[in-house]
């Protein structure tokens, strides 16, 4: 492991309770320059609570998290946003009604130059348009004819895509993925481990959720074992192999002291 | 023809006056009503529409009298005839005139009765009163504060109901001018006070609720319930006991009486005259009991039936 | 055909591991409660048990504030007389809202229906039987009316009631033209009308045969919605329409269902309100929408569906009614009863929602 | 550790045969439409064609009905002058239903308001201009009470707004005592506060101040929806609430602007109804909460949020205030105008919910 | 491949249009008697609008399904149910407010014998619970400890549980599974897996939608491949690889004659 390098975003200690359960039971986290970390966990083991808790969506009820070494408690995904964190959640977070560049740009709006933006506020349709289209194609991601056509009228794999898209676009810092191909065909769960191999080469690191062994082991530089709330154990998927890191995740087996430290 | 609400009973047999009269005479007459007691911009609104269906006069029995004076002096700009049925507009001559009963006047009657009736335990009496809805339009305060005038009982400010500090006044209460408030109101009223003797209420359908609750309880002979209408059901109520005495309007003469000087005015450019000594042509108001009191003007139940609406 | 190692097989390699994995459910350490938690949970999972301890308060608070007046059996008894009519409505309210709906229609329904059986009694010489059987009937079809709407064209319920509510009460007055039945004339030709006006006391306790008839009919329904098949899919209509119907609920058969039933409870209502009132008018009932859903709000029915209870609505009918009259009876304008009753609605919601998030 | 092929390696091996894969979208063949069909696929693109081809027809419908008294300037700016608040209400309406909300306490902001100015200009001596000042900063604080109940407390907006409906209607009938302020009063003292309901004359066409308003208000509503971020994050709010915070909108403080915006409309609407009747009168504005819903209902806003438009409002008021008036001048009773607006509401929303079902 | 036997269901030239997307085009069906049909294709190619079409969900727009040789045209869900045909949609179709026990037993609830169930119509809640009971026991799928939970107190894989077991108990000539797997872990996944086996040693055929192809190729006896809206192929998994499904699914090679005739 090339821990040589400060960690980019660490997590110490975090405690999240709903109610009765508690999902998060002093979690640790970190992710590395460049890394493509993979998260994985039974269900229910807290994943999808750990990095809501880093991307604003929830507040933990403790724990500190350091981006850069510096102590962050954001209070919306809209701060992680501005922060360079962007994040595909498991339920996708896109508005059906609105257009594919309207979601794409959802808060982050590109004003008309000039008095019309500054003043009158204006939106600039064409550049949003001209901008998303030129995502999606550098991404080579869709053939879709009508950036301005409703989200909705999309399949299940190009709402995906146009996730995924969007926050490859926009992640300065790091971007997390929350199961992105849970719902997808083999040949649309290509392109999204494409896409991801594809932003790390563009140097950001990845947090790949999921619970699909075979494609955590192919992208993976780290994995993050969850289990029961907190992390279990950190392993490089070059020295273990599949079946210890499902014997591990399950409770099968105890992880070795090595990767308990890591 | 615009009424208050085309629901309230006075209001429906005022508009049947009022066709009869037209079709005898040979006038076209159209309807129009607010949706409900205080709504101000539905009558502005057809206001509105009589000017633009070239309408040569309008009867209107205003629900808020004097919001709706802006819309009138259109009107009358507009060369309409505007008549005031009911209750006066506010001020008085924003209309070209007024065919009204005078609730005030319809209040004071019942009062002075209920007083005399009661005789000596006027001064000690135990009054309910049936108010119509919270915003308390004219009608309401008029009726309620002309009744304590008759029962001479001090009026404090005579445009707003509740700030009088009578101790005789035990209870105010809203009936929305029909049987289910009505009986509500004096359910929490004798709950307030059991020895309420004297109920006043706004209209005769809350007077039949009030006396369904006094019913319930055993205490109708015990009560004197006075009311203000004279519509054939309460007229009815009071051949039957249920209301002591009531102040009957005449709602059918005040429509044929409208129609008529607008056809006069459409015919002739004239104006129809006010009464001598009032602003305002009185339609007259009649006490009808069974029971006269010394020195009230009233009539039997029997001549009330004859003269009764509805 | 090439020979691969993928063909087909038994489980993948890192699969076999799984059998010596940890079998218990992940459980986490449960915190300890502390007493209000375990308060609170015990509140959430008896819905209706809110809304009575805020009618058991606010029975304490009018008691020690207005005194031996408020807290005799028989202004207690008159409450429930007074909330009679918003109670049975309140019933067919909560089927409706529970399908997640919402029935703007129904004082128009209560009172057409009552109208009709007046008149029918009274203008037409049938018998009284007679008379209500067609007013029952008038009512079944303007739920049915909604029903159709509803169900089958697939609007939304509060547009399609918004739009009967007009209709219903505009046919009301078309029809009666405004004439009240007078209680005299209905007492000597058509007394049936009037028969849940009448009362027997228990002490000082007065009940009419409304209220008991209200107390029945919130029986009833609440041994349907919790004991039998159909009462559970009402629950299950309005928690996912979809989830129902392709779990083998006919979802629209249901709605129509609902919405006739509620429309045969407003028109028992109406019967009900003739005894009330004494005497037919076709001017009543004109708030008993916003009433009966004040009542099944208060009473911490869910406006999304799926959640709440019959006990909940008649609760909810009370607390308003002991407020009505408690405040009436400590010497309250009747604005500040309005007043009162708009912050009620918020507050005993308020409370439901904390006791929901906190004690998920 | 044992050496096994699952070790981190590159694709598995079926997924390699995917570089050959067929890589155009999967279109299907999309039979032909008939011309119907592209009619509802033009409706279905622009949502407030629906509303404004009824209205073009009812407009018709009465110009053959009821001939040139109806179809004059005259008659049609009256129109416009009538619906001229139910408009302005309209518009608030409209952005608090596309945020998948509702607002009953619309009208009682708007009396409130009106009241305040009112008060404060006669009684309190104030000069005109800090009247409607404080008129309006009344109207933005009952707006902010319901977005914090909404927002914050996250109670649902239909309990919130019934509620407060309650409380502000209360209040305006405790503060204001009843009293109606005369228009003769208002003219010599205040006259600002009749500003709207000067007018000016172009030919038979009557247009005063209330309607420019209006139309102005209408706008500026339909600029900051359409062309601003602000607009567009009411949608997506309405949408998905949840989608629209973790993607960046901050989904409580649009809400408690958008209801504090309402109710700031809301009292302008107060000022512009002092214009219109002249005076001010604290029993108006009883049904504008329904009046407003319907206009945004036949206009053709989703009441469940993220679909709609304020021109769609515009077009739902105008065709009520078309029906209210045409049949007036025809000659019905208002009864018959009340039956046909019900009947109007599940029409117009049939047709609306007919064209998106079969034009998807 | 076993086609001795008469198919148990069949189905001929389905249609069904959503307003302008043709989600079926002309696609045929074939079911035998105790085999796991398993069911792929791209996201989109239409495969859970056959099963819907199938199960009654959906009425197609032209077509003949037939069962046991005889036609058939259910007009809801139930009508499948009652024919025996349980299905597990991809959505679970469960109420989330009802309990466990409710919502095995939506649509065919117990009623008390004799006056109270005839005449009262009240439910055998007992009855209820122990049969539910046993059958998540039987199906050693769960331990939960309350039968009378929430539904929506249930973890996701949980409620997967529910749902399997639920169509395994009442199936009684067919089950439909559409992506079981999807949002579970990969112990989840493994005990749904085992499931379906089990449900095939009780001689029911069942269908599994899913684009897990090492599952598929694990369990199926035959596989269906779906692709625009219609069937594509049907190939033997112990013939063909992984590689050549994959393949014929995402129109990277054509499938041989054999199997398009199958
Ligand atoms: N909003 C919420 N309210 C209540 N409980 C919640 C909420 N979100 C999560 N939980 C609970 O917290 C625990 C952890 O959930 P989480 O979604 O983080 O798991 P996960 O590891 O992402 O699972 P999966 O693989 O199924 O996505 C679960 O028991 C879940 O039921
Ligand atoms: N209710 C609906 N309304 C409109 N279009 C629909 C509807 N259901 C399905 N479709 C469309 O029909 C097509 C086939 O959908 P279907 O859900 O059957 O695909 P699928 O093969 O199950 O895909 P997935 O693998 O993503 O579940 C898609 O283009 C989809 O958008
Ligand atoms: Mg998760
Ligand atoms: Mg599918």
């Amino acid at each position: 492991m090339t821990q040589a390098q400060e960690p980019i975003l660490t997590a110490r200690g975090l405690v999240k309770r709903y109610g009765r359960v508690t999902a998060l039971d002093n979690a640790d986290f970190d992710l590395y320059p460049g890394e493509i970390l993979a998260v994985i966990g039974d269900n229910g083991a807290g994943k999808s609570s750990l990095i809501k808790a880093i991307s604003g969506a929830v507040t933990p009820d403790e724990g500190e998290i350091r981006l850069d070494g510096k102590p962050i408690a954001f209070k919306s995904p809209m701060e992680a946003r501005e922060a360079g964190i962007e994040t595909v959640y498991q339920n996708l977070a896109l508005s059906p009604a609105l257009s594919i560049a309207d979601n794409m740009f959802l808060g982050r709006e590109i004003r008309k130059p000039g008095f019309l933006g500054e003043w009158l506020r204006m939106l600039d349709r064409p550049a949003m348009e001209k901008r998303a289209r030129d995502k999606l194609t550098e991404l080579g991601l869709m053939t879709i004819q009508n950036i301005s056509q409703a989200v909705e009228t999309l399949s299940g794999g190009q709402r995906q895509g146009v996730a995924v898209a969007r926050a490859a676009a926009f992640g300065s810092k790091m971007v997390i993925m929350d199961e992105p191909t849970a719902a997808l065909g083999v040949k649309e769960s290509r392109r999204v481990l494409e896409l991801i191999l594809d932003v790390k080469k563009r140097g950001l690191p990845i947090v790949l959720i999921s619970h699909n062994m075979p494609h955590v082991f192919e992208v993976a530089d780290r994995i993050h074992i969850h289990r029961l709330g907190r992390r279990l154990a950190v392993i490089d998927p070059k020295q273990y192999t599949m079946s210890d890191a499902v014997a591990f995740m399950t409770g099968a087996k105890a992880p070795p002291e090595a990767a308990l430290a890591a | 023809l615009i009424t208050k609400t085309d629901t309230n009973p006075f209001f429906v047999k005022m508009k049947e006056g009022a066709s009869a009269k037209a079709k005898e005479i040979g006038v076209d007459l159209k309807s129009y009503a607010g949706k409900a007691e205080g709504d101000n911009e539905g009558q502005v609104a057809a206001i509105e529409s009589c000017i633009a269906d070239g309408a040569k006069g309008i009867l209107i029995t205003a629900t808020d009298t004097a919001a709706i004076v802006p819309a009138v002096k259109k009107a009358r700009d507009a060369g309409v005839l505007v008549i005031a049925l009911d209750t006066q507009l506010e001020p008085a001559d924003a209309a070209d005139a007024t065919f009204a009963t005078d609730n005030f006047k319809a209040g004071e009657l019942i009062g002075s009765w209920a007083k005399a009736t009661l005789g000596d335990k006027a001064k000690d009496a135990h009054i309910a009163y049936m108010d119509l809805i919270a915003s308390q339009p004219s009608v309401d305060v008029q009726r309620d504060q002309g009744f304590m005038k008759g029962f001479g009982i001090d009026l404090a400010d005579p445009k707003k109901i509740g700030d009088e500090t009578d101790a005789r006044n035990v209870c105010h209460d809203l009936s929305s001018g029909n049987e289910d408030g009505g009986h509500t109101a004096m359910e929490n009223c004798l709950q307030k006070d059991p020895d309420i003797n004297v109920v006043y209420t706004i209209n005769e359908p809350a007077a039949a609720g009030a006396y369904q609750a006094l019913k319930a309880v055993g205490k109708e002979k015990d009560v004197l319930i006075v009311s203000v209408d004279g519509g054939c059901p309460g007229v009815k109520n009071v051949a039957e006991g249920v209301i002591g005495a009531t102040s009957q309007q005449y709602p059918l003469l005040m429509a044929s009486l409208g129609i008529e000087a607008i056809k006069a005015f459409a015919d002739s450019g004239k104006k129809p005259e006010p009464s001598p000594g009032l602003n305002f042509y009185n339609t007259g108001v009649t006490l009808i009991t069974d029971k006269p009191a010394a020195g009230i003007d009233s009539i039997d139940t029997k001549a009330g039936l004859a003269k009764c609406w509805g | 055909m090439s020979v691969e190692t993928t063909k087909a097989s038994g489980p993948q390699e890192f699969e076999k591991t799984l059998a010596a994995s940890d079998t218990s459910v992940a459980s986490f350490d449960t915190h300890s409660r502390t007493p209000l938690e375990s308060i609170q949970h015990r509140l959430h999972k008896s819905p209706a048990m809110v809304p009575l301890i805020i009618l058991l308060l606010s029975v304490i608070l009018f008691a020690i504030v207005v005194g031996g007046r408020f807290f005799s059996p028989f202004t207690l008894t008159l409450i429930l007389q007074q909330v009679a009519i918003t109670g049975m409505v309140g019933i067919a309210q909560t089927l409706v809202v529970l399908t997640a709906g919402i029935d703007l229609s129904v004082g128009a329904i209560m009172v057409l229906s009552s109208v009709v059986m007046g008149q029918f009694a009274m203008h037409y010489g049938v018998p009284a039987p007679v008379a209500v059987a067609v007013g029952l009937l008038v009512g079944a079809v303007c739920g049915f009316i909604n029903g159709i709407l509803i169900a089958r064209v697939k609007l939304p319920p509060f547009i399609v009631t918004l739009g009967t509510w007009s209709i219903y009460a505009a046919i009301n007055f078309i029809y009666s033209g405004n004439e009240t039945i007078r209680s005299q004339d209905l007492e000597t030709n058509a007394p049936l009308l009037q028969f849940f006006g009448n009362s027997f006391k228990i002490g000082g306790a007065v009940f009419t045969y409304g209220v008991l008839l209200m107390l029945i009919m919130a029986a009833i329904a609440w041994y349907v919605l919790n004991h039998t098949a159909w009462g559970r899919h009402v629950y299950a209509v309005g928690d996912d329409p979809e989830a129902a119907e392709l779990s083998g609920v006919r979802v629209d058969r249901m709605l129509l269902a609902v919405y006739t039933l509620t429309g045969i409870i407003c028109a028992i209502a109406g019967w009900a309100l003739i005894g009330r009132i004494g005497s037919v008018s076709p001017q009543a009932g004109q708030f008993e929408n916003i009433n009966s859903i004040t009542a099944v709000v208060i009473g911490g029915t869910s406006l999304f569906g799926g959640r709440g209870s019959i006990l909940g609505t008649i609760f909810g009918a009370l607390i308003v009614g002991v407020f009505a009259l408690g405040l009436r009876l400590w010497g309250t304008d009747p604005q500040w009863t309005q007043l009162s009753v708009g912050a009620l609605i918020i507050v005993a919601v308020g409370i439901d929602q904390w006791i929901r998030k906190i004690s998920a």
